[in-house]
């Protein structure tokens, strides 16, 4: 289609940004942040608390005591990492894959349980209170994100918001819709692609043809980059550089972290069905929290009494949450009725009279 | 106080609101310099800046998603679709998430937007242009839905729709927006978001109407005044949560009624009123609740559209079928 | 021949079109290797290949579009929607074009293509996955939408679905893929895509329903049995167009009747299906048209859902009413 | 956001072709058809044809005998260019202001009238019996390319599938996800943005902080290019390469022209309420048609009366097709539902038979 004399009139390229390799050792100067291990180490402990939940949350729903479950093994270092870099007033959006995110953030584990059990009261978020719930309809909160980060933006606060979502959102054209209009109005806001290589079924390659994910925002004239999804300490880096450009003013950018899923989609899912055992072991040697232990004990930050110490305690934070998840008791028929409006029309008061009798007699329920 | 119409009485009360509360943002295509298609937002983009008039770009999803973050932020943003096909690709947002974010968090993120949109035939519009997805809309727990049919109706109700906490999906039959002039006191006074308007009393039967067809069913009211029969004709106005307290009482009294809407008759919200009717009213029916819709084909392009349009003239026999009802 | 489930059923009917037809093809995510989410497709994928099973890239609206696409050049595309609320974003597509193909080029192009997605709830599903979107599909001209209640009937419909010349939304109730059995012939047969189903003769009153809540009016068919009240169900299936015939035949013997949906009330299908009744069986009413429907909130999470949900006591208890009406 | 030592993991261009400058000088080699001036006379033939009929219709509009009308002044040699690059068994799916490609393809003015005079039999077609009718609702027509393409591709048939769309469509979800679907399944289809730098009152720079538009195609992994759109030999040039490459099993790609509307939205819009005159003026100096006879007179291919007798000849078939077109009776009632199924249901064929009845009596309708 080219011939050589055609002007070149736009150039582009996407850069990947890594700090340690797979084994944790540092493959660039580190970020000044590293230089802190404490910094680190709550890193670290943000990413066990998360995979420490997950576990729980599985077995519950094996157990039949929480819905259909989606893990997030392997990918804690893109939930902790950008939530690490976000100041507490900054807004998160995000998938339903980012519980990490969402536990550093101060939604508490009871929180989480009770969203994936099945109840509303989940999202209801007692510590961050402008943050969204987890968005289940894919890519369909990122127009949501520009509109918090116009609203950030209107009040001049110096805040950002960000956006998480998957390799396969990256298909859905409101999220393409979104980028643009971040953009061209040069919002603060960061959309976040956390890349696991697959969308239920669909490997990456299938999703689409474009070499990396983050292009998907040259298409919107933003920055874009990649960044090793299994590197908290890149993922925290290149999320608190974007973050901080749309904090001054400076517009939105794309970031995508490569990462990999190493569990099934959710509780519902069956990965065998769809992809070989083979092409998921190596990925085994490339997960996050392994990777930061080595560079911790390397530097002598970190010794088998301190891991012991961490599981202990989050162990016991984990069987907490779950004991009082376990004991709470459902909301009242009622509460399907008085959050729909500000006010309950007419009409509904009937309906919710209704609901309330016949609640009454459950047992009728099933005759 | 000279007479306006009803676009600009839109006008009218998107200045009056914006000018009240700064949170009040208006955005979607071509709603800045230009001021609208049909010219609802002429001026304001002038008056109130850049800061809280945003013309987007060409993304009806958008819209209605990036309303909902605004929103949760407390903004009140009004957003316009610019014509009524091309409001489908919002539905999700609407339905998947504006009418559910407080109940998803409890409360704790709200959803106060408006999302206007022109809807109805018979300007002779291009394809796409015409359509009346109403009953959609209607059937979304958590939305309201309003069709003003009357300058000083739409000033009223738009008020009140941005001053909601919830979100409203606003319809304006654009066949009526420089058809119908009226004065209008800009006074900031709402009307409710819950009540039907009776705008003509009547002992014989009922025409009940929204949107352009409210004008319909006055010109039948009169048509039928002058062989004797007197209707009382009510705009329902919010379809959502409807009024069914005012239907009640005016069928229960005629015991006949005629429900006009210009949107395909099946699963067209008219289905809903009868129902309602005859749920609660059916002892005081003396004869079948009549619809009077459009057809259930494609809205056809506009040489053809005067055939597709309910009109005074069908409102007028349906009434006389059922007055006839032994 | 084993029984079958109603999943099973689909997955039947979609190979035997398959084999009878080579331009029908079957696209959505996950529906190749994984089989689709629900197991639907399972198998297909293997026995058919690539070229006429596509996993798709997650675009629901693309789904939609490019089986307009492949429909006008004279395929029959299959697509799957994976869950009830992601069908939203087709709307656009389903209402804007996918309807109006044929009428639009006076037949020179058209469309014929079936979108399938399961719908409904009961299965403890997350958020977004178990809504009743039914009645926005029907109020669509162009369109048609079926809702298939057991496993033989989700086949023959499903057949029929396939090889109609025109648009049709096929919504599959999830809580009944795996609950329902029966032994399903796989010969081909298509059902009628224009008539509802009588599944119980009864005199006393008419239960009418479709997806899951037939079983719903069995179940309260046999309750009432008890108690000496005779019901005839009937699984309406082809929401559009709607059989009003044999609907009507049925309420006009009985005088009473009730509609089931899971369906919001305001708005759902069931106001048209009363509204019909009332405008042609009146005489015949003995009691008010009840209807038994979800609530006019948002679809709650799992933990509230069994109390959202309309059930056999509910439609019991709406039956009495309607015989208990002087 | 970036570090130096960040890997370039992926790159991009985008080059501009052009071959004729602003007053018809070659800028570089000509693509081989122009080197038959006949060719070149028949382009020009079709730019002017398009221009009659788009006088015409508008003042068919002014006068109340047409319904609001968009015109395409100036962007002729995009309709033009791209039709005249496809072979007759393609499909076009247009947006609704390339009157010029359907023209090229064989709609014929009359079917063009009927369509924008508000009867459906303007988009019967036929001549060109698979191209899509007119699209309106702004990019939804991208989708159905994908399905045309995919269709064309199982087929085997060599053939591709051409979507016209303006530059506000390139910020619409479903155009993106079909580029993405284009590149992932390697669709024969070219995506043609006709540029023209307005979408009704919001200008190109407030449409998008994309540099270029050919650049949404970065985001499918997709070729893109863009091109002189008011160069008709360009356009027909890279066009063609584009089906080309369609057609041969190499994929999609995505083409954007650069032109400039002349005139207002659609006879319903009033531009001078959002630009400036200053701001179109110049850009007449470009318009393609003037252009393409400089260019063709230089080479003594063209002379006076060869432009008279054009004229005369275009004349006097846009005044035959308004004619037969103004003598045209309106569908019968029927009509209205004779296309809404294959076969009418029922309860459709008693609401026929009420239109009917109604409309005996088009004189009561308005009492
Ligand atoms: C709009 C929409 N379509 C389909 C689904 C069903 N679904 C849930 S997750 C998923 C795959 C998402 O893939 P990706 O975006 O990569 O996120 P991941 O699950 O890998 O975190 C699908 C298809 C959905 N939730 N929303
Ligand atoms: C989905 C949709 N939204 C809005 C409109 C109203 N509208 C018609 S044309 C237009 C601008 C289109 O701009 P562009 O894509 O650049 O095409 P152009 O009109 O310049 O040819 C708009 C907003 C529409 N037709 N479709
Ligand atoms: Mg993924
Ligand atoms: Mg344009």
């Amino acid at each position: 289609m080219r011939d050589v004399e055609d002007d070149v009139v736009a150039q582009f390229d996407v850069r990947l940004r890594r700090c340690l390799d797979a084994a944790g050792v540092p493959i660039s100067a580190l970020p000044g942040f590293a230089e802190d291990v404490r910094e680190l180490v709550a890193l670290y402990r943000g990413m066990v608390r998360t995979r420490q939940f997950d576990a729980k949350a599985i077995a519950l729903q094996r157990t039949g005591r929480l819905g259909t479950y989606a893990s997030s093994l392997g990918q804690e270092a893109v939930a902790v990492g950008a939530a690490s870099a976000m100041q507490p007033d900054d807004v998160l959006l995000p998938s339903f894959r980012e519980h990490g995110a969402q536990l550093w953030r101060g939604v508490s584990m009871l929180e989480l349980l009770l969203y994936w059990g099945g109840d509303e009261r989940g999202s209801r978020f007692h510590e961050t209170r402008q943050d969204f719930p987890v968005c289940v309809p894919v890519g369909s909160h990122a127009p949501h994100a520009a509109g918090v980060a116009l609203a950030l933006k209107l009040r001049g606060e110096g805040r950002a918001a960000l956006c998480i979502y998957g390799d396969g959102a990256t298909s859905k054209g409101d999220v393409d819709e979104a980028l643009n209009v971040a953009g061209v109005w040069l919002l603060p806001a960061v959309f976040l692609i956390s890349n696991n290589q697959w969308a239920i079924s669909v490997p990456r390659a299938r999703q689409s043809a474009a070499e990396t994910l983050a292009q998907k925002g040259i298409a919107a004239g933003l920055p874009c980059i990649q960044v090793d999804g299994n590197d908290v300490i890149a993922m925290r880096d290149t999320v608190g550089r974007a973050l901080q450009r749309a904090r001054a003013g400076a517009g939105a950018s794309v970031v995508e972290a490569l990462t990999y899923r190493l569990g099934d989609h959710t509780t519902a899912d069956d990965a065998s069905r769809y992809r070989k055992d083979a092409e998921v072991s190596p990925h085994w040697a490339e997960e996050p929290i392994a990777r930061l232990r080595a560079y911790l004990a390397k530097v002598g930050a970190w010794h088998r009494e301190d891991e012991e110490r961490l599981l202990i305690e989050i162990g016991a934070e984990v069987e907490t949450a779950a004991s009082v998840y376990l004991a709470t008791p459902p909301q009242p028929v009622e509460s399907m009725f008085d959050f729909t409006y500000a006010a309950l029309p007419a009409a509904l008061i009937e309906q919710r009279s209704a609901a309330v009798s016949e609640a009454g007699t459950p047992e009728a329920r099933h005759g | 106080m000279a007479e306006i119409n009803l676009v600009q009485a839109i006008n009218l009360a998107l200045a009056h609101a914006m000018t009240d509360d700064p949170s009040v943002l208006v955005l979607g295509e071509d709603v800045g310099l230009d001021g609208g298609v049909f010219r609802a937002t002429d001026g304001l983009f002038a008056r109130f800046g850049a800061q809280r008039v945003f013309d987007t770009p060409l993304s009806e999803a958008l819209i209605a998603g990036m309303s909902i973050g605004l929103a949760a932020q407390g903004f009140r943003p009004v957003a316009e679709i610019q014509f009524t096909g091309f409001v489908y690709p919002t539905i999700d947002q609407m339905a998947n998430h504006a009418s559910r974010l407080r109940t998803r968090t409890r409360g704790r993120l709200t959803c106060p937007m408006v999302l206007r949109s022109p809807c109805g035939g018979g300007i002779h519009a291009p394809e796409h242009h015409s359509e009346s997805p109403e009953a959609m809309f209607a059937h979304i727990p958590g939305l309201r839905v309003v069709i003003p049919s009357s300058p000083a109706r739409a000033y009223g109700l738009l008020l009140a729709a941005i001053r909601d906490p919830d979100p409203v999906v606003f319809l304006e039959p654009s066949r009526l927006y420089r058809a119908t002039h009226e004065t209008v006191a800009d006074d900031g006074e709402a009307l409710p978001l819950d009540r039907s308007f009776v705008l003509r009393e009547g002992g014989d039967v009922t025409l009940i109407a929204w949107g352009a067809m409210v004008q319909e069913a006055l010109a039948a009211a009169e048509e039928l005044e002058a062989s004797g029969i007197d209707a009382e004709v009510i705009d329902v106005a919010t379809l959502k949560p409807l009024d069914t307290a005012t239907i009640l009482a005016s069928v229960c009294r005629t015991g006949r009624c005629v429900i006009a809407h210009e949107a395909p008759l099946t699963g067209g919200f008219g289905g809903e009123i009868a129902a309602r009717i005859v749920e609660r009213g059916l002892v005081s029916l003396l004869a079948p609740v009549e619809r009077v819709a459009g057809y259930d084909t494609v809205m056809p392009l506009p040489r053809l559209e005067q055939y597709y349009l309910p009109n005074a003239t069908r409102i007028v026999a349906a009434a006389r079928r059922a007055r006839a009802y032994a």
